[in-house]
Order: C-alpha cells, then structure tokens, then sequence
C-alpha cells in the first residue's frame, strides 16, 4: 500500500470528517448528533491509525485506540445514558437558523484553507493539506456551541472541537509525543465526567439543560 | 552628627517611629497625647536645625539609603532650596504640634487619638522626604505617602459624610496629580539615560542632561499640572476648601500651612533646577494662573461664611501670589536677567514662608474657635473677643499679616512682588512690557480685597455679639495651643520687620538656581533698610515703620492721659435707635453684600426671599432669606467628567450581559481578528 | 549725615499737624459761600478739635481694646504718612523709609481698623459703614497702584522723594500718561478721602454715611483723633498729589534757604486745590452705591490708560 | 529532589485528603501539606540561588530565574490560602453553605489545583503545560460550583466552557509550534522542550509562529482574563468561595500569563518583528480601560475585585507586550506583588462579607471599627493594589508608566486613564466599607490574622526594601525574555 493511496484515504477521512462536522452543525436531533459525533471518532481514529502505518510512528495507533475507546464508546455512550436520564430528545432549536449557520460554515473553510496556506507552503508532510480541515472542524465547533442553546450540544461542539483538535496533532504533525496525547486523552476524559456531573446540577437546579436561563449573572443597571 | 542632612534624616526617623510609640501606648491616651505630639516637636527642631544651617552655609550634601531597589537606592539631597523648604515645614508643624498638644485633648472620651497621632507623625515625615528626596523614585513615594497620611487625617472623623467625600475628592485629585508628575518624571528620565538600567531615575543624571525643547515642554507641563492639583490652583482647586476645612484644625493647619508648599517646592525644583532652560512663555503661563489663582480664590473666600472654609480659599489665593513671584522668576530667568530672577525669585518663595506662618496661625485660631464653640458658621458666632482675648489678639495679627499690611510680614513680599513687576520694563517685547502691570494691578486688587475678606472674618468672628440663637458656654483656649500660636505670631511679626536679615540668610537660594544673588541692602543705607535693586529704585524699612507708628500711638496716647480723662460705659447709642438685638448686626453674607453685587457674575448664586407665616403678602409677618453660592468650576469641570465616566461604565457594563453564546462569539471574533491581521 | 534733613521731618510734622485742619476749614468756607451760606470761619475745626479733647468719653459697654485702639492708630499712621510725603523737601531721613506702595499701605492700615472699630459695638450701621467702606477701598486701592505706578514707572522708582527729584527736573513734564494719572488721582483722592460724589462728610443720614457710620459710636478724645486724622487724610492725599504732579517749589535736596519759598508755594497749591475741591464737590451730586463702582471704574480705566500711554507714546 | 518533593507533596496531600475528607484534621492536614510545599519551594529557590537554572527529571523538568520565582509565590500564597481557609471554611460548613462531601472535595481539589500549577510552572514541556493548565481549570471548575446555587452553577458553566474552548484554541497553537519545531529539532518528545526551542527559536519557521501565536494569545489569554475573553472571571471569582477567589486571581492568572510570555518569547526570537508584542499591548490596554470603567458600576465586592485583577493583569500584558527592561522588569515585580496583595484583600474581604453575610458593598459597613485588622487590611490592600507607595505595587506601575512614556508616549494618555478610573471606582467602593459606625446587623467573627498581616508586609517591604536576589532574578528573567 503505497504512500499516495494512504495519502488519498487519508485526505478522503478528513473530507468525511468535516462533512460530520457539517452534519452536527446543522443535525437536529439529539440523537443523530451523538451518532454523528461517534462517526467523526471513528473516522479520526482510522485516519491516526493510518498517519501511524504510513509514518511508521507506532505510538500512534495508541492515540488511535485511544480515540476509538474514548471518542467512539464511550463519551457517545455516556451522552446517550444522559440524554436518557434526562429525557432530552426533543428536538433542538438553534440560535439563528440553519441555512446562515451553513453559509458561515462554509465561510470558516474557505478561510482556515486560506489561513494554513503559508503552512502548507513549507511542510513536507504528505498530510499537511489536512490541517486546514483540523482548523476548519475546531472553528466549526465553536461555531456550533455559539449556535445552539442547550447543554448537551455545547458540549457536543466541545468534543467536536476537541476532535479537530486531535486530527490536528494526530494526523497533520504525523503525531504529537507520547505523553501529551495521552495528557490530552485524560483531560478529555476529566472534562467528561465534569460536565457529566454538571448535566445532573444543572438539571436538578434549573430542571432542564437550556443555558438560555443561565444568565442571570451580568452587568445588570 | 556630621552633616545637617543626618540630623535631617534623624528626625525623620523619629517621626517615623511614632506609629511603634503609638501602638505601645494606646492604652493610655492622654500619655500619647503629650509623648506622640511632643515627639514631633522634637523632630520638627532638629530638622529646622539642619535646614537653617544648610541655607546658610549654601552647600549640597547628598546620602544614600540602602533601601529601594537595589538598583536605584533612595537618594537624599539636602541643599539651599530643600534646606529652606524644610525649614518652613519645621517650624510651622514645630509650632503646630505645641498647639495639638493642646488641641488633641479636646477629643479625648469622644474617640480615640491613636491614628490621629501616627499619621499626623508620618504626614509631617512625608513633607520633610519630599523635599529631602534626589530621585524620582523616593520623591513620589513620599509624595503619595504624604498625601495618603492626610488623606486618612482628614478621614479622622469618618462618620461625618462630608469629611468621606472631601477625603475622597482629595485623594482622587491628588492621585491624578501624582500620576502626572511620575508621567514627566518618565520624560526626563527617559531623556537623561534612555532606559538602558536605571540611573536615569536619579535628579543628579536629570540636571546632568539637556533637554530638547518640545519634550522639555512636555515634561514641565506634565509637572505644572500634577503640582498645580496639590497647591490648588484654579481650576483644580475645588478639593481644597472641601478637604481643609473637614480636618481637624492641627492638620488643616498643616495642609494649608505647608503641605500646599510642596507642590511650590516641586514646581520650582523642576522647572530651574532639573530643567533649566525654558522659554518665557512658560512663565507667562505661571504667571497667569497666579493672577487668576489669587483673584478668583479671594473673591470665593468673600463669599464664605465657615470660617475653615474661607481660610482654605485664601490658600488658593496665596498659592496664586506665590505663583506670580515664581512665574516673574521664570520670565526674568529665560531672558538672562538674573538679578532681577533672583528678586522675584525670592518674592515668591519668601511668601512662601510668610504663608505657612500667617495661615497656619490663623487655621490654629480658627481651630480654638471650634473647640470652643463647636461652630464653624460665623453666622451664629460674634463678640468672641471678650472671652477669648488671647484667640482674638493672635487671629487679628494672622488677618493684618495675611492682608498684607505693614509692618507684618505679608506686606514685605507683597511689595517685593510689586518691585518686581515694576521691573518688567527691562524686559524686551513689548506686549510682555505693558501685561506685566496689569498683573500688578490685580495684586493690587487682591490684597485689597483679602483686607476686606478679613475685617469680615475678624469683625463678624470676634466683635459684634454672639449672633446665634443659644450661646455656649465659651472658654479661652488652653495653654499649649495659646504657646504655639504666640510663637508662630512672634515669627511673622519678626519676619515682617526683619526681613533683610531673613533674605541675607536665604540669598543663597536663588544663587544655587538662576546663578545671582539678590543682595538685598544695595546701595546706601544699612541692615535696617531693605533696598531690592538701588536705593533710590525703592526702598522699605518695616522696623522703624513699626516703631514709629508705636512711638506716635504711645505719645499720643501719653499726651492725652496727662490729664485723667474719665471713662464712662454707656449703652449703645446707634443714632438714638431704640431697642437694637444682636440679629441686627450685620453678618458674613451682609457684610459681603456689595462686593457680591459687583463680582456676582463670577459665582453661581442662589438668593431666594419668601414670605412666611400668615399675613397679606406685601405686609409678611416674617421673611425667610436664603443665599446659596457655589464654585462654578465645580459645574465647569469635575461634574462633566463625574457624568461623563459614568456613562461610558454604562456602556462598557453591556458587554458583560450574561448569555454565553455572546461570550463564545467574543472570543470567536477575537481569533478571526486576530488570525486576520497576523498573516 | 548733617541736621538739616531732620528739622524739615520735624517742621513736616508741624505743619501736617497745622495746616491739615486749616485746609480742612478752607474747604468748608469755599463750600459755604459756594452754597450762599455764612461759613463758620477758617478755624472751626480747630474749635471742633479742642472741644472734643476736652469732653469725657463715653463708651459702649460692649466696647474691646480694639475699638480705643484704633483712633491713635489712625493718628499715628497718618502723621507717619506726613513724614514720607515730600512735603517741604526732598531730602527727608523718613523717605527711605517707605516708598509709595507702603504709604498706600499705611493708608490701608487705618482703613483695617477703621472698619474692625466700626464693627466692634455690634450695630447695623457700623456694620454696613466697614462693608461699605471695604467695598470702596478694595475698588480705589488698585487704581490708585496704577496712577502712581504710571509715574513711578516714568521715574524708574517707587521711592516718593526719587519720583518728585525726576518730575522736578522736568524730563517727564507734560506726558499724555502723567495727564491720564493725574485725572485718575484725582477720582480716588474724592474716593478715599469720602467726598462728594462717593461719601457725604457731612451728612449723618443713615443710609448714605460711609465713613461717619462706622466712627458712629465714638466720642470725646477718641473722636477728636479720629476727625483729626481724617483732615489730615484729605491733606495727605492733596499734598501727595501736589508732590507727584506739581512739585514745583518743593525745596530740592540740601538747602535750607528754599524752605519758606516751598513753604508759600505751598499755601498757594493749598488754596488752589481747596477751590478746585469745591468745585468738583458743588458741581457733582452724591452717587448710589452701587453706581460707584462705574466711578471708580472709570478711576482705573484712566490709570490703565496712563500706563498703556507710557509704553506706547512714549 | 527539591522538585520533585515540589511536586509530589501536593499529590500525595491531594490523595491523603480526598480519604480523610471532612474530618476536623482535614484542613490541619492541609495546612500542613501546603507548607511542605512551601519549605520545598524555598529550597528549590536557594539550589536555583545558588546554581542557577537546571534542568531535572531528564529533560523533562526545568527551572530557572523566571518560573523559580512564581513557583515560590505560589506555594506560599496557597499555603496562606489555607491558613485562612481554615476559620472561613469552617464558618461556612457551620452555616451550612457546603455539606461535607463539599468539604472532602474541596481539600483534595484545593491541592490538585496547587499540583496542576506547579506542573504549569516546571515543566520544560510545552505540551504538559498545556495538560496541566487544563488540569488546573477542571480542578477548580467544581470548587466555583461547591454552593450549588443556581448563580454559582451558572459561574461555574461558563467558567468551564469558555477556558475549556480558550485551552482548545491554546492546543491548536500548541499543535502548529510543534509543527513548525519539528522541522528543526527532528520528531519526537525534544521538539516541544523550551529548553530546545528557545535554543533554536532564530530558525524557526516565522509565518507558523506568528499563526500560532494568535492561537495562543486566545486560549492563554482567556485563561489570564484579558477582555474581551474575560467575561468567566467576574463570575467564577464572585460565586466562588473565597479562597478559591483568592487563589484564582492571586495565583492562576500569574501561570496563564507566565504561560503567554514564554510563547511570546519564542515567537519574538523568530520573527523579530514586534507583532506578538503589540498585539500583547493591545489586549493589555483594553483590558486596563474595560476593567477600570466596569470598577465604576460594581455591587458586590468580590466581583469588583475581579475586575480590578483583570486590569493588573491588563498592565502586567501591556507592559510585557512593550518590552524593554525597565518595563519588563516591572511587569515581573508587578506580577508578584499584585497577587500578594490582592489574595491578601480576598482574605479581608471574605471575612467581612461573612461578618454581613453578604458580598453587596451597601451592606458592608464600619469594618475598622468593627474588626480593625480586617478594616485596615482591606484599606490598606486596597491602596497597595491601586498602586499607593510605598506598597510594591507602586514600584511596578512606576517603572512600567515612566517606560511607556519614553517608549510608547501615545498610549499614555489611555493608560493613564484607566488608572485613574480605577482608582477612583475602588476609592469611591471601599471608603464607605472601612469608615463610619458599626452596623446593627454586624456579627463580631475571630479572623485569621496571619496570612493578611503576612502579605501586607511583604507587599511593603517589597515596596520599600527589595531583597537584592529577586532582583537579580528578575535581571537574569529579563535577559531571558529579551
């Protein structure tokens, strides 16, 4: 299997990740999002797997286990359980509506392409075209998390966000060291079971999970 | 004690060490009374020690502490002009503290004195670093801590609302202020080393370098400005005759007294000493706000019926006379005629002196006044006079002094300001030439007006009868107070008739600043007559006025008492007027009536008269006047900033408005921004 | 040093102490024929003078040292005065003493405790006599600075007796600013001195008394002084005016022959400014009050001018 | 040894404590752990003193003039942290504002926190600093949420999402450094070690920098609270209790910001442009001028005090930013002493807010009559922290104002209005707090004295007496970051 293929797939992945990124900006449903959000898991971890077989960088098929175990089971099963818990599967009502929300996605691609240009221009890595798409994925997660208005989704753009960031470091630097991926796997992992915990306060304090009502700490006159 | 700067240095510790003294004692207060007062009076003697010896023997001498920043230790400087500096602030905070030994006790099992004693301590060791201080660092450290000492002075009785806002006034201004001059600091620093470390800090690299014009500039305004807002000039002056009057009357003393001379002290340290050359211009500038200084300040002092308060405004107007004797310097000096420098030069800093005496006599009055009536108002005070004579003879030589009136001491710098007006025909450009004696024509009208402003003060205060509606119990003021204000009399009288012996001694100022001496007996005559430039110019001998002004009053009085003329006391004759009640008297708001007629335009006055009671309208039974009159600069200046600021925290207070979306979007744009001007 | 400077001082106060009330009298007898009236003769006022000295005093209760102090404070300042003006002659051991701007002072002085006396008894027309009078004097004081300055900027001195030497030796004779000055001193000597149109001396009409209202109170020796100084006063402010603008035949330093000559002229500058008085007095009405202000106004409008036309046309 | 016992300490107290939970030893045990700490970081300061940087732990860890400095500070400030933790702690359980899980978790969390800044501090590795700065975010994520109040949970909320979205961003400029070094330094662990990248910070790729830069100006820069990322601080230092305010401004801000000038660092070593720093400036300036004219309008006093930490932390960027060494220099001064004295008023003010029961400043009145070492220390704090010699802070603000002058003149007049503003705005609150008469409503409380008394007179000895090894480690800093 020869250095262009993988390249090809890998670029191919990355074209399947920003499409999910797409998918969850503009996904409904609460349950399609974890599922998407699952899908770009598992896209990103094969594509680390890949980086690690084309670049013979070992240590990272254990980032790539890492995400399958963590950003494919569990996180998506931990948001499942709580949506369950919750009984949240209503559907969502964004901010501003979608198709703008599309456009500035759009935007936000054609920008970070721009801006990782220069980048590209130096690099010699066969995946450097990729770090426009990390870029573009982590500006359209936060996209997300300013658009829509409830718990669970923003932390849902969190994660994606955390996933572009992962594709970044993973595929587009073919790997960062060891012990900051795993650093940043248990972070993730910490930041999980925090906003689990917070899903239940929030829950228990304001019975339902829109932040739109957590505003109440401002400059008021 | 090699070098009057240790004995300088001493007493600072010394006063520094009272907050220790303080602590131990605060059990017993009336012990801390006496120790922490008369501790100050010890310290206030040495340093006027030193001062007198150094002015006298006209030699710098320098000392480092190993404190500050290892790199920039604090430097100390004790030459001509902070020598004399300490020398005003020495003897009137010597004199001040004799009298709080006395004046403290009136706040005794009302609350507790122990912080009064601290700060009062370190605001007087404050004054002394400040101008003992030889680099930047040091100066405006004890120029904040001189002005945080008051600040909590004049918080002394917090619980009064008025004394939290004036305190809070003060300390915003003085802080502004502060800020301003470390700014022109920064300048001259920057200018003299380039910042490369950090011996440009030091006075002696900022006199070492030259400074290129326009940054000279920026730097002498920066300073004007931050000095103008601690003396009070107009228009920053509206703290001033808030914070006095709320202090008690020992520190008011001192504020007004001496505290204001600092700025004097940094306006003409900066300006001849660190910056040198100058264009005249500068000094029409001083000179300018002097004049407005000194006329506005006196006619808002007229118009005052709380005797602190009044006083407070005749500070600005000293500042302002002081100011035009520095600001006649500054012209003489840019021109190269330092004779004449030196004149003016002296004029303004021997009011200077004059000042800090004469005001704080007159505070220290005032303050036994209010310890004995427990009354600010003179509206309801009155006939003082007869049972507190000794108050009442010591406040009259404070107001003849403070009018500028011979043989006192006011006058004798008066007229060496009006000498040096008349010198400005020497000066070239003839616009400069024919200003300059317009200026002295508004001196002219400003100690006119300060006579009128006191016989108010005096007269409504002290003659007449008590003019409230219940009168207290009035005691003349204890010994230690009368002792510290017979002596500060005594000095202004003998600075009034002694003054070539004075500028003699303090000749070696203006020698060290503008490089000429005044030589104060030129020409013919002796050590009696002072003769500024020649003697047929002008001459002035305030002792033989003195005496013989005493000789004709004592032979006449003798002539007239060769036969024993009787005596009788009779009643009020007043035309015959039957039945005449104290509420008759004329008062301050009376009194004041037609210079209020002619200058009105200049205050903000409201004056409503209604009726009251029952009856026809046009025959009222009763009539209720009220009479308001505030300082227009207030409405001018500080409200509009007050209002303005506010209204931008209004608008900034918008962005923290509570919904995270919008923060997510701060941050999101911040990046776009952000990544868009980096590539 | 030799004797003769100090017999003319005395012989100054002499005649200050003389002729002030003689003038005063002269005055008085102009104004009276000018009025149709009988006069009560040329020396009234030292009749008026004795007979006070004579009465006893009778004093308010309520009455401070202040207001029995300040009568021979006033006397004393005047004759101090009088030894400073060139009166006679130039060269007066007290000259040195005190150039114009403490004369003024010594004027302002008395003026201090006039109105501290006026306020001592603590009734409404003292009061109002000192507010007045204050009113005045802050308004007068400034312009007369300027008259004098105008000349003394012209003789490059402030000493009296240096001003008088330069005038005399007629290198500033006739100037436009020495006209202008002239005409200012004039307005304020009428105002210092409490004439018409500024102070009626001799009324005692509650609301229009100036200077009468706050010396109301006093009697016997106290008064006497008081009216005494008063007329000397309004001879200071002639002789000075004599001094600095016509100071023809006041003996120049040093010889004693042209005392008596000074002397005569004198009297007859004397007669002259009485007339002159008269006439201005006659001739104008007593203002308000508050019209006084346009008045003295008018006084510093013409010493500025005096000065302005120093530096320009000359 | 000295850093790992640095290290270590926390940990093990942190575990220790999680099991004791709410026994009354637990802050006795607390206390102790932090101390230990403390006496470590003295040590490790006197090896620094004495041999001068080092690196230990194979590569891994790194110490030298600038971070010793900060560690120090930091064990100290939370050991006096839990000093005053321990009365105030107590009086809340005994309100019963925390139950005692809250108790258990705050110990274990308080110390985990101190461990993540440490970490942040000694690592020589880009990437585990970035982990434990997240780290020290979620540990106190919690902490700000430990009253369970709708407000608090609100606080808490955001302060989690917006630093975890600022660390993300942080990470990405992370991601394109190591990018970018790895050309230089080869693959692998050496490529993200200071001590590495600084060596060859000339040869690194300047168009990638500068990119990363902005990604780590953002994600730093919202953790040390410069507007317009500042909008969590208000709220996670107001809800919060107190001693987590304390620590969140005296000590988190300080590691986010020592975080940025390292970057900053390397940046300006390869692009030799002043792009980093003028971008540093501008944040710094409107942080200075937003904080000072919100000062004006504040109601409750922690969050007032908030704002006032984002605006030293405005001056202390600003005068990063402007570079230079006098300016420099005062920003590292200023550093220290703005975190003694504020956490010192936080002291104060916890107290006085527990003595009303409540933060509204309209409540809060008479304290210098009422409890004299909390009305002085807070009168006193806050003139130190509006920069009044001859308080430390005073020395700072001197130097970096008279720098701006010389090197930016056109940026003083705005500077010098922010200052002014705030002072004014913080005068104008506390005067009425500190004077006037005891209030009926006023509880008399035992404080604790020693941390409050402790930092003042740091703060003023600092002010008036610098000891001279902290000012060679500055110097040697300075050079450093030049």
């Amino acid at each position: 299997m020869n250095l262009h293929l993988a390249a090809q797939i890998i670029s191919f992945l990355a074209a399947l990740v920003l499409l999910t990124a797409f998918g969850m900006l503009v996904q409904r449903r609460m349950y399609g999002l974890i599922h998407l959000f699952a899908w770009q898991g598992l896209f990103l971890s094969i594509s680390t797997a890949l980086v690690g077989f084309v670049a013979g960088k070992h240590h990272l098929y254990i980032s790539s286990l890492l995400t399958l175990t963590l950003k494919v089971a569990l996180l998506p099963y931990i948001l499942h359980i709580l949506v369950q818990r919750l009984r949240i599967h209503k559907e969502i009502e964004t901010v501003v509506n979608v198709p703008t929300t599309m456009l500035i996605g759009i935007a936000l691609v054609i920008f970070s392409y721009h801006l990782t240009a220069p980048v590209r221009e130096i690099s010699t890595l066969v995946t450097r075209s990729i770090l426009a798409v990390a870029l573009a994925s982590v500006m359209i997660g936060l996209l997300m998390m300013i658009t829509r208005k409830h718990a669970v989704t923003q932390i849902i753009g969190f994660l994606a966000m955390e996933n572009g960031l992962f594709f970044a470091a993973t595929s587009a630097t073919y790997g960062m060291p060891l012990v900051v991926e795993l650093g940043v796997a248990l972070d993730v992992l910490i930041a999980a079971f925090i906003f689990g915990i917070f899903f239940f306060h929030i829950h228990t304090t304001f019975d339902s999970l829109d932040v739109e009502q957590m505003a109440r700490l401002k400059e008021g006159d | 004690m090699s070098e009057p700067i240790d004995l300088a240095f001493s007493a600072i510790i010394l006063l520094l060490s009272a907050p220790v003294i303080a602590m131990l004692l605060n059990r017993s207060q009336h012990l801390l009374i006496t120790a922490g007062f008369s501790l100050a009076v010890a310290a206030s003697a040495l340093a006027v020690a030193a001062g007198v010896w150094t002015v006298s023997n006209g030699t710098a001498n320098k000392m480092i502490l190993v404190a500050g920043l290892p790199d920039l230790p604090f430097h100390l400087r004790l030459d001509p002009l902070s020598g004399f500096f300490v020398v005003v602030i020495g003897l009137l905070s010597l004199f001040v503290s004799i009298y709080s030994i006395g004046y403290a006790k009136g706040f005794l099992g009302q609350r507790r004195i122990t912080s009064l004693v601290i700060f009062y301590c370190i605001f007087i060791a404050g004054m002394f670093m400040v101008v003992l201080a030889d680099d930047a660092l040091i100066f405006l450290i004890s120029w904040e801590v001189m002005a945080a000492a008051s600040y909590f002075l004049v918080m002394f009785e917090d619980e009064r609302i008025e004394n939290r806002r004036a305190a809070l006034l003060y300390m915003v201004v003085a802080h502004v202020g502060a800020i301003a001059i470390l700014l022109s600091f920064g300048v001259m620093a920057g200018l003299a080393t380039g910042f490369k470390d950090f011996s440009g800090y030091t006075f002696d690299a900022m006199r070492a370098s030259q400074f290129p014009v326009e940054w000279a500039a920026v730097a002498f305004f920066l300073a004007f400005f931050g000095f103008a807002a601690k003396a009070g000039v107009i228009p920053l002056h509206v703290w001033l005759p808030e914070a006095h009057p709320v202090a008690p009357s020992n520190v008011s003393a001192l504020m007004s007294g001496v505290m204001l001379k600092t700025a004097i002290y940094g306006i003409v340290r900066v300006t001849f000493d660190l910056i040198k050359i100058f264009p005249w211009w500068w000094g029409a500038v001083v000179l300018v706000f002097g004049l407005v200084s000194a006329v506005m300040g006196v006619l808002y002092a007229l118009m005052q019926h709380d005797l602190k308060r009044l006083l407070a405004y005749h500070s600005v107007e000293n500042i302002g006379i002081i100011l035009i004797g520095i600001g006649l310097a500054m012209i003489f000096a840019s021109v190269k005629l330092p004779l004449l420098a030196a004149l003016a030069l002296i004029a303004g800093i021997y009011h200077t002196l004059n000042h800090a005496m004469f005001k704080g006599l007159l505070f220290m009055g005032a303050g036994a006044v209010l310890h004995a009536t427990h009354e600010r108002n003179m509206e309801e005070m009155g006939g003082l006079i007869h049972s507190m004579p000794w108050t009442a003879a010591l406040f009259l030589v404070g107001c003849i002094s403070i009018s500028a009136l011979p043989p006192f001491n006011g006058f004798v710098s008066e007229w060496l300001t009006f000498q040096a007006f008349l010198l400005s025909p020497s000066l070239p450009g003839s616009l400069l030439k024919l200003l300059m004696p317009m200026g002295a024509a508004l001196l002219a009208l400003t100690g006119a007006l300060a006579a009128a402003c006191f016989v108010k003060a005096f007269g409504v205060t002290f003659l007449g009868h008590w003019r409230g509606l219940r009168k207290p119990r009035v005691r003349e003021a204890n010994w230690p107070m009368r002792l510290g204000m017979v002596m500060t009399a005594l000095v202004c009288l003998f600075l009034g008739i002694m003054p070539t012996l004075v500028i003699e001694w303090m000749d070696t100022i203006p020698g060290q600043l503008v490089g000429s001496k005044m030589g104060t007996s030129a020409g013919a005559f002796g050590w009696m007559w002072l003769t500024p430039i020649t003697h047929e110019r002008a001459s002035y001998s305030g002792i033989i006025v003195f005496l013989g002004i005493l000789a004709v009053v004592v032979i006449s009085y003798l002539l007239l008492h060769v036969k024993p003329g009787t005596i009788q006391r009779v009643p009020i004759w007043d035309c015959g007027f039957e039945k005449i009640s104290e509420r008759m008297q004329y008062n301050a708001a009376s009194f004041s009536m037609p210079i209020r007629r002619i200058f009105g335009f200049l205050f903000s006055i409201r004056q409503r008269v209604r009726p009251v009671g029952n009856g026809h309208s046009a025959f009222p039974k009763r009539i209720h006047y009220s009479l308001r009159i505030r300082d227009r600069f207030w409405g001018w200046l500080y409200r509009p900033v007050a209002d303005v600021s506010f209204w931008v925290s209004r608008k900034v207070g918008r962005l923290q408005q509570g919904r995270i979306q919008a923060y997510l979007i701060y941050s999101f744009v911040t990046i776009i921004v952000l990544l868009v001007f980096s590539i | 040093m030799t004797i003769a400077p100090f017999i003319i001082e005395v012989l100054q106060f002499v005649i200050l102490l003389c002729v002030a009330p003689l003038f005063a009298g002269w005055a008085k007898m102009l104004k009276c024929w000018s009025q149709g009236r009988t006069s009560p003769g040329l020396f009234q006022p030292y009749r008026d003078i004795v007979k006070l000295f004579s009465k006893d005093v009778a004093l308010a209760e309520n009455a401070s040292w202040i207001f029995r102090f300040t009568p021979y404070l006033v006397f004393g300042s005047a004759v101090l005065v009088g030894g400073i003006i060139p009166i006679l002659s130039t060269d007066l051991p007290l000259a040195a003493t005190a150039d114009v701007i403490v004369l003024v002072a010594l004027f302002a002085i008395a003026r201090f405790f006039t109105a501290l006396a006026g306020m001592d008894i603590g009734t409404a027309f003292g009061g109002m006599g000192s507010s007045r009078e204050m009113m005045i004097s802050s308004l007068a004081e400034p312009a007369m600075l300027m008259a004098i300055f105008t000349i003394s900027l012209a003789a490059k001195s402030t000493s009296l007796s240096q001003m008088v030497q330069v005038i005399y030796s007629g290198q500033s004779l006739f100037r436009p600013s020495i006209a202008f000055a002239l005409l200012a001193f004039i307005l304020i000597t009428l105002a210092e001195t409490g004439r018409i149109p500024v102070d009626n001396p001799a009324t005692h009409l509650e609301l229009t008394m100036i200077h009468e209202a706050m010396i109301l109170e006093y009697s016997g020796r106290h008064l006497a002084l008081m009216e005494w100084a008063g007329m000397m006063k309004l001879f200071l402010f002639v002789s000075l005016g004599i001094a600095a603008f016509f100071p023809w035949g006041i003996a120049p330093a040093g010889d004693l022959a042209a005392i008596p000559v000074a002397f005569i002229f004198l009297l007859l500058k004397l007669c002259i400014a009485g007339i002159f008085l008269v006439l201005i007095e006659t001739g104008l009405a007593k203002m308000r009050l508050f019209r006084l202000t346009e008045f003295l106004g008018a006084a510093f409008l013409l010493a500025t001018l005096g000065m302005l036309s120093h530096f320009i046309l000359e | 040894m000295a850093l790992l016992i640095l290290l270590g300490v926390p940990l093990f107290a942190a575990a220790v404590l999680a099991f004791v939970g709410d026994r009354k030893v637990a802050p006795e045990i607390n206390i102790l752990g932090s101390a230990a700490t403390f006496i470590a970081g003295i040590w490790l300061a006197f090896e620094v003193y004495v041999r001068g940087p080092m690196l230990s732990g194979g590569k891994s860890f790194f110490v030298d003039e600038f971070n010793v400095y900060l560690a120090v500070l930091t064990s100290f400030v939370s050991m006096t942290t839990a000093v005053f933790s321990r009365r105030y702690m107590r009086r809340e359980r005994e309100h019963g504002r925390v139950g005692h899980v809250g108790m258990r978790f705050y110990h274990a969390m308080f110390q985990l926190f101190i461990f993540a800044m440490l970490l942040c501090l000694l690592t020589n590795n880009v990437g585990i600093l970035w982990i434990a700065m997240e780290l020290a975010t979620l540990s106190t994520v919690l902490l700000v949420s430990l009253y369970r109040t709708p407000t608090a949970i609100e606080a808490a909320w955001k302060y989690f999402i917006l630093c975890g979205v600022g660390i993300a961003q942080a990470l990405f400029g992370t991601v394109l450094l190591y990018f970018a070094a790895e050309k230089v330094l080869g693959e692998g662990g050496d490529a993200l070690l200071w001590t590495n990248l600084s060596r060859v910070s000339g040869s690194l790729e300047p168009t990638v920098l500068s990119l990363a830069f902005v990604f780590l100006m953002v994600g730093y820069g919202t953790k040390v609270g410069l507007v317009p990322l500042h909008n969590w601080l208000p709220d996670a230092h107001s809800e919060g209790p107190t001693p987590i305010s304390a620590v969140l401004s005296g000590l988190l801000l300080n590691i986010a910001l020592y975080a940025l000038v390292r970057c900053k660092a390397l940046v300006d070593g390869s692009t030799h442009t002043h792009h980093a720093g003028d971008i540093m400036m501008g944040f710094g300036l409107l942080s200075i001028i937003v904080a000072a004219f919100s000062l004006l309008r504040q109601k409750d006093v922690k969050r007032m005090f908030s704002y006032s930490s984002i605006e030293h932390m405005g001056i202390a960027t600003f005068a990063f930013g402007l570079g230079g060494p006098i300016a420099t220099y005062g920003a590292l001064l200023h550093m220290l002493v703005h975190s003694l004295a504020k956490s010192s008023i936080f002291f104060t003010v916890g107290h006085a807010s527990q003595m009303h029961w409540s933060q509204e400043m309209d409540r809060i009145k008479g304290l210098i009559k009422g409890n004299p070492l909390v009305g002085w220390g807070l009168m006193f704090g806050v003139m130190a922290i509006v920069g009044m010699p001859p308080f430390g802070v005073f020395t700072s603000e001197f130097l970096i104002l008279t720098a701006t002058i010389k090197d930016a003149p056109l940026w003083t007049p705005l500077l010098l209005l922010g200052l002014g503003v705030a002072f004014a705005a913080l005068f104008r609150k506390v005067q009425p707090m500190v004077s006037g008469d005891v209030p009926s409503y006023q509880k008399p409380m035992k404080v604790a004295h020693l941390p409050v008394m402790l930092h003042m007179a740091l703060v003023l000895v600092i002010g008036i007496y610098m000891p001279d090894f902290l000012n060679q480690w500055f110097h040697k800093a300075v050079a450093l970051l030049r």
